[in-house]
């Protein structure tokens, strides 16, 4: 299981957790796991999320690994200028 | 609407052109002869990048109608170089990295080159003053200035 | 890991890479021949207008277009009905709305229709042809005013899942950041500051108008130039849009008269190819600066409040901000990058950030560098300069007190690896400005800034020519010095000297999908993938040296251009070099190439602090600059003249906006200043040089260490220079901008 | 549209005094030109004066200059003896715009456009200019605070136009001085601007002074109190006070996108204040 931190305004969708635990190996699965497990997030996570694992910022690489003691936080995507 | 015809000499070329009456010389520089290194930031004669001398005075060639070219000389960026010889200037702001996007480039360039056949000697505040109608948004001006002042003393060591 | 690589990063020996050769495009530039999106011609083209709302906020009952068709010379005419609605995707669908209003203009400038004629004369003509009937409705612009009840609406569905029921309909969405307990950590403060600041919405102000030339085919193949920090982008959305397959639209780039994240998005391309589509003509559109002001995408403005407690020794004990951005007639203002980077420069035990993305009758706010992090950190900044000072604390020290490091838990979320902040306030305490005397009426600054990088699609392709140079083509518009930065690093990786690269910008038919310019990618990623398309090429003409000389390719090595014989069994041969190989390619298998596609992610966090001395007059309020100092992280500087060049551009912007930018609307809703005369930038006059430090603390995630440096440095100015301008005044300014007549009010009033 | 360019300034007024429609003088051009592209103008002509060489003269007369409506500012700029003569007028001329403005905009021309806040109009009215207007019916000479009425209207008839300004004679011990206040350091249109004269007698007391105020009223103010503040002192501390709340007084300004009522009342003080030092000790004191 890996514990994921997620910003304050979706626990509205989570039980009011702000960290929630999905079984996932890769960000691909992280993401499946959490719609699954909190369908609440699933808009938020349609309109895209960013997922910073050990402190990398992730936007899209599906396959990237995920340890089981890695950090992962969940950030709104990320854009710039 | 009948247009005009203008006699007049651009960049030492004798050019001839015909323009509507409330055509600018940006507008027959750019559209009719072809001439796009005069850029239009505004129109209005608030940022510089259409600069170009007529007779020898700086002016906005979006504030400049057509058929007042006649008869006049014309000099413009595409004629700032000589043949295959950069004016110092020019090779000043490419070494100094004058330029980031170089859309203002050739209108500070033709207004800098104003500027030293003027005063070959400007202090910063005298070419940060002469230059204040040439927008740059890249830079912070900082470079262009540099470049400026660099050429300046450059050819005042030449001549 | 990281540590490692730190390490390998620090022994790099760089050849070409820390010089700074002459840019490629320099010339071009210099003597007018550089095609920006306004100069390129088609035969036989016309010009297209677009015809905008007069009104902040209307129905469009009806649209009659029927006179101005009837102009000879008019060759099309075009509103929203010529365009297929778009129902399952929101993000386009807005676009669209925004290109061409369908039932309502929402603010000023908003286009209502287009034309396409034989000449600009007959094209205005047109526009004053056309009669829209419109049934005006009240209208907002201001931030705080658009969530009070009884506010005009503008969209009666209001926002997503993440804003509280019963909120104002003008509330797109609702974010909100950070961890502990904001109530026990203010209970331990020895002062609590709490403050509202206001900034105003400024514009990317870059001097070259949108442009574009379109041309469409009977057969759907179209053709489209134009100037944009994104062709592909340009491309995937003007397909949605235009119901084509990306494949049949090809869109090249010209050079790109700045942006700033100003264009990162479309405005005039769909209308420009449903106009070539209508009247089977080239349509060249150029924007008017005017329209660039009034319908573009300025950012946002914001209302923020801030809570910050201190202990008298000038330690944070909890930090709160709630953020209200207003992001124009659409969601998506970037307030959620407000709310994750307001207090990412501080190690906080207590920390919460909540941001509202707000509705109003403003044109639909684009990216502007760093998007929606300067207005937070000038809250923050501000606050935090205020607690210092009113203890008497060096405002470096408390920064440095509080500062953020590696194994910091970020007030975003992650905890953070090795990053720089820590180094550039050493510095900026250590450098002689800090310590420099000031006269009367004036005040000294500093504040910090944080920014995310990040990476996304990139491609790139590189050949060898069979005379032994390379070509280099790249997929992001080169906005200031990218393609110089490219082919360093590739004659890097190569060993070939700089001038034997040559980095073009291809079009969207010659590469795979690439990210927009922005976000600060670039240099790191279409870095890396030079790099990595430079090695693949590498390990081809070691494959082909291994075969001349008839060992194995695991014998040869590339080293200083040359392939040659590494190992035990390797045996003896002279090198080959890069220029040999390539003479020979057609014998040993056929011309070599590299190539390397990749969403290459793990950018590095970027941090920044800026010092700024101003000196205002007492009788005027008029604001000085007198000197200005950027210290930043610039990870490795490929090309230090342009890494510069991002500090100096990004630090007078934040000057620009922190003094007398301002979009200014009037009761009626009317943009009162859409030009260069009263929207104003900074002139020459206005500004001392801009001092540099760079800073080398290597990105991990970058085969050279490059960090990304094109945002970071817009995000402390404003900030900075309130500091030093409240010093100045004696009074503390809690509004954007700091224009005379406000800063008289607030001396004339304290 | 119709371009028209006389060499004869006979041939200019019968073109002017002839066309049926809305035809435009053209000097400079760095209003009009702005104007037409905006769609605010449409003139259906344009009358170039340029070509007249009379008009792009600048001569001495009657110890004083005359300045042909189609000099431009660098123009006079250039002109030392002019320069040093009236230097608050050359240098409000100066201040219209860019260095690529100033090489065509005219006296003329910021006059006639009658914005409130032109910036040579206080700096003229403060040197008691007057303008030669021509017409169908002959040459009259009005001081130049009479052209302007409001924004943007003249007291010009059909057929009218201002053909030269005239710089009477500087008195011995004389100076001038316009200062403006615009948020950045160029290129802005004048939030307050403040044209000064006077002249001191050998023992250093003011005899004489004008004082005109610019972008605080529909056109500008010749504040007769601020010159009565300033006669008969040594234009001391005590004063200059009593010339800056003239002028503060006398300021009738609106709130717009450059300023506050509040700012510009308070800044016509602080600028008349600040021009009149600089006329002082332009007058030997």
């Amino acid at each position: 299981m890996v514990q994921v931190k997620i910003w304050g305004s979706l626990t509205a969708f989570t039980d009011d957790q702000r960290t929630v635990e999905i079984e996932a190996s890769t960000l691909r699965e992280l993401l499946s796991g959490l719609a699954e497990t909190y369908p609440g997030l699933k808009p938020q996570l349609d309109r895209g999320v960013s997922v910073s694992i050990d402190g990398r910022v992730y936007n899209d690489s599906w396959f990237q690994p995920i340890k089981p003691d890695s950090e992962v936080v969940l950030l709104a995507r990320l854009k710039g200028g | 609407m009948s247009k005009i015809h203008v006699t007049t000499s651009i960049n030492g070329d004798p050019t001839e052109y015909l323009c509507d009456p409330e055509e600018t010389l940006l507008d027959v520089l750019r559209d009719r002869l072809g001439m796009t290194g005069s850029k239009e930031g505004c129109g209005t004669g608030d940022c510089g990048a259409c600069s170009v001398t007529m007779d020898g005075r700086l002016v906005c060639s979006c504030l400049v109608l057509g058929a007042e070219a006649d008869g006049a000389r014309i000099d413009t960026i595409e004629g700032m170089a000589e043949g295959d010889k950069l004016h110092p200037l020019q090779r000043k702001f490419i070494e100094h990295a004058a330029l980031q996007c170089g859309i203002c480039t050739p209108g500070i360039l033709v207004a800098a080159k104003s500027l030293l056949e003027r005063n070959p000697d400007p202090t910063e505040e005298e070419a940060r003053y002469w230059l204040a109608g040439n927008l740059c948004r890249c830079t912070g001006y900082d470079k262009i200035i540099r470049a400026v002042l660099d050429t300046a003393a450059e050819m005042r060591e030449a001549s | 890991m990281a540590l490692d690589s730190k390490q390998q990063l620090d022994t790099l020996d760089f050849k070409v890479v820390g010089t700074r050769p002459l840019r490629p495009d320099g010339i071009d530039k210099v003597t007018g021949r550089a095609r920006f999106g306004a100069d390129i011609t088609a035969p036989g083209m016309l010009v297209g207008l677009v015809l905008r709302s007069p009104h902040a906020h209307a129905r469009i009952k009806s649209i009659d277009t029927s006179a101005a068709q009837a102009i000879d010379g008019v060759h099309a005419v075009v509103t929203s009905a010529d365009f297929e609605k778009i129902t399952d995707d929101d993000f386009t669908a807005d676009i669209l709305d925004n290109c061409m209003a369908g039932e309502k203009a929402l603010y000023d400038g908003h286009a209502v229709a287009a034309v396409a004629a034989s000449s600009g004369a007959i094209a205005r003509r047109a526009l004053k042809a056309i009669k829209v009937d419109y049934e005006v409705i009240d209208h907002v612009t201001d931030v705080d005013e658009a969530i009070k009840p009884g506010a005009p609406v503008l969209h009666a569905a209001g926002g997503n899942e993440s804003v509280p029921e019963c909120s104002s309909p003008n509330i797109m969405a609702r974010y909100e950041f950070g961890h502990g307990d904001i109530d026990a950590g203010l209970s331990q403060a020895d002062r609590v500051l709490e403050r509202t600041y206001r900034t105003e919405a400024t514009h990317q102000g870059y001097i070259e108008p949108h442009a574009c030339l379109a041309q469409i085919g009977q057969d759907g193949q179209a053709d489209l130039w134009c100037c944009t920090q994104g062709h592909y982008m340009v491309r995937n959305t003007c397909a949605a849009i235009m119901g084509i397959d990306q494949g049949q639209l090809r869109v090249t780039a010209s050079e790109i008269g700045g942006g700033f994240g100003g264009k990162t998005t479309v405005f005039l391309e769909p209308v420009a190819l449903m106009l070539a589509k209508k009247s089977s003509r080239p349509v060249k559109m150029v924007m008017s600066r005017s329209e660039v002001l009034r319908a573009t995408g300025p950012t946002a403005s914001s209302s923020v409040d801030i809570r910050i407690g201190m202990t008298k020794d000038g330690r944070i004990t909890a930090a709160f901000a709630e953020l209200r951005y207003q992001g124009g007639a659409y969601a998506g203002s970037p307030v959620e990058f407000g709310a994750m980077s307001a207090f990412a420069p501080y190690d906080l035990e207590h920390v919460k950030t909540v941001g509202w993305d707000i509705v109003t009758n403003r044109p639909k706010q684009a990216a502007y560098r760093a998007p929606g992090a300067p207005m937070a950190a000038y809250a923050v900044e501000s606050a935090i300069d205020e607690l210092a000072k009113g203890f008497g604390l060096d405002p470096l020290e408390v920064r440095l007190k509080n500062a953020a490091r590696e194994g910091t838990v970020a007030s975003y979320g992650p905890t953070y690896p090795a990053i720089g902040l820590e180094a550039t306030l050493r510095k900026a305490k250590d450098h002689p400005h800090w310590t420099a005397p000031l006269g009367e009426n004036q005040g000294r600054g500093v504040a910090c800034g944080f920014w995310f990088n990040f990476g996304g699609d990139t491609c790139v392709s590189l050949n060898i020519t069979p005379d032994g140079t390379a070509t280099v083509s790249e997929g992001n518009p080169d906005i200031g010095g990218s393609r110089a930065s490219m082919s360093m690093m590739a004659a890097e990786e190569l060993g070939i000297p700089y001038e034997k690269v040559r980095t073009i910008v291809a079009d969207t038919g010659s590469l795979g999908q690439n990210e927009v310019t922005d976000g600060s990618r670039v240099t790191f990623a279409v870095g890396l993938a030079t790099i990595e398309a430079a090695r693949a090429a590498k390990r081809e003409m070691c494959k082909r040296a291994a075969m001349t000389w008839g060992i194995d390719e695991e014998a040869v090595e590339w080293k200083d251009g040359a392939a040659h014989p590494a190992g035990p069994n390797a045996g003896s041969h002279p090198p080959l070099t890069l220029a040999e190989i390539a003479a020979t390619a057609s014998n040993t298998g056929g011309p070599i190439a590299g190539h390397h596609e990749a969403n290459p992610e793990g950018a590095g966090v970027s941090f920044a602090t800026h010092m700024v001395d101003t000196e205002v007059d007492p009788d005027t309020g008029a604001v000085k600059i007198l000197r200005y100092t950027v210290f930043q992280d610039a990870g490795k500087a490929v090309h230090p003249d342009y890494v510069e060049g991002q500090f100096q551009g990004g630090a007078v912007q934040g000057i620009g906006w922190a003094l007398n930018e301002e979009y200014i609307y009037g009761e009626d809703g009317i943009l009162q200043n859409a030009g260069f005369l009263d929207y104003r930038i900074p002139v020459a006059s206005d500004l001392p040089m801009i001092d540099t430090v760079i800073l080398e603390i290597p990105n991990p995630g970058h085969p050279y260490g490059v960090r990304g440096v094109g945002e970071t440095s817009i995000v402390p100015p404003l900030a900075a220079i309130a500091n030093a301008v409240s010093e100045a005044a004696g009074v503390r300014m809690t509004q954007l901008p700091m224009s005379p007549p406000k800063v008289l009010a607030a001396t004339q009033a304290d | 549209m119709r371009y028209l360019a006389p060499t004869s300034l006979d041939d200019a007024v019968q073109l002017l005094a002839s066309d049926p429609g809305d035809c435009r003088i053209l000097a400079g051009g760095t209003d009009l030109l702005v104007r037409m592209r905006s769609g605010m103008a449409e003139p259906d002509s344009i009358l170039d004066i340029k070509r007249i060489n009379d008009l792009r003269q600048i001569t001495a007369e009657d110890g004083g200059w005359r300045i042909g409506a189609a000099v431009s500012s660098a123009e006079m700029n250039e002109h030392t003896a002019l320069k040093a003569d009236w230097p608050g007028v050359v240098e409000a001329g100066d201040l219209i715009g860019s260095t690529q403005i100033q090489g065509r905009c005219t006296l003329a021309g910021n006059l006639c456009n009658a914005s409130p806040a032109a910036d040579s109009v206080p700096a003229m009215v403060a040197a008691r200019a007057t303008a030669r207007i021509v017409g169908p019916d002959g040459t009259r000479d009005v001081p130049v605070e009479d052209v302007p009425t409001g924004p943007g209207k003249t007291s010009l008839g059909k057929g009218e136009f201002v053909a030269s300004i005239f710089l009477p004679a500087k008195a011995d011990r004389s100076g001038d001085a316009y200062l403006r206040f615009i948020p950045r350091t160029e290129m802005d249109i004048a939030v307050v601007g403040c044209g000064l004269s006077l002249t001191l007698d050998d023992a250093g007391i003011c005899t004489d002074a004008r004082v005109a105020l610019g972008a605080v009223g529909p056109k500008v103010i010749v504040v007769d109190a601020a010159a009565e503040a300033l006669i008969g002192t040594q234009v001391d501390d005590a004063a200059l006070d009593a010339l800056a709340a003239a002028c503060s007084n006398a300021a009738t300004p609106i709130a717009d996108k450059r300023g506050t009522v509040e700012f510009r009342t308070h800044v016509a003080g602080v600028l008349a204040r600040r021009a009149a030092t600089i006329a002082k000790s332009r007058a030997g004191a």
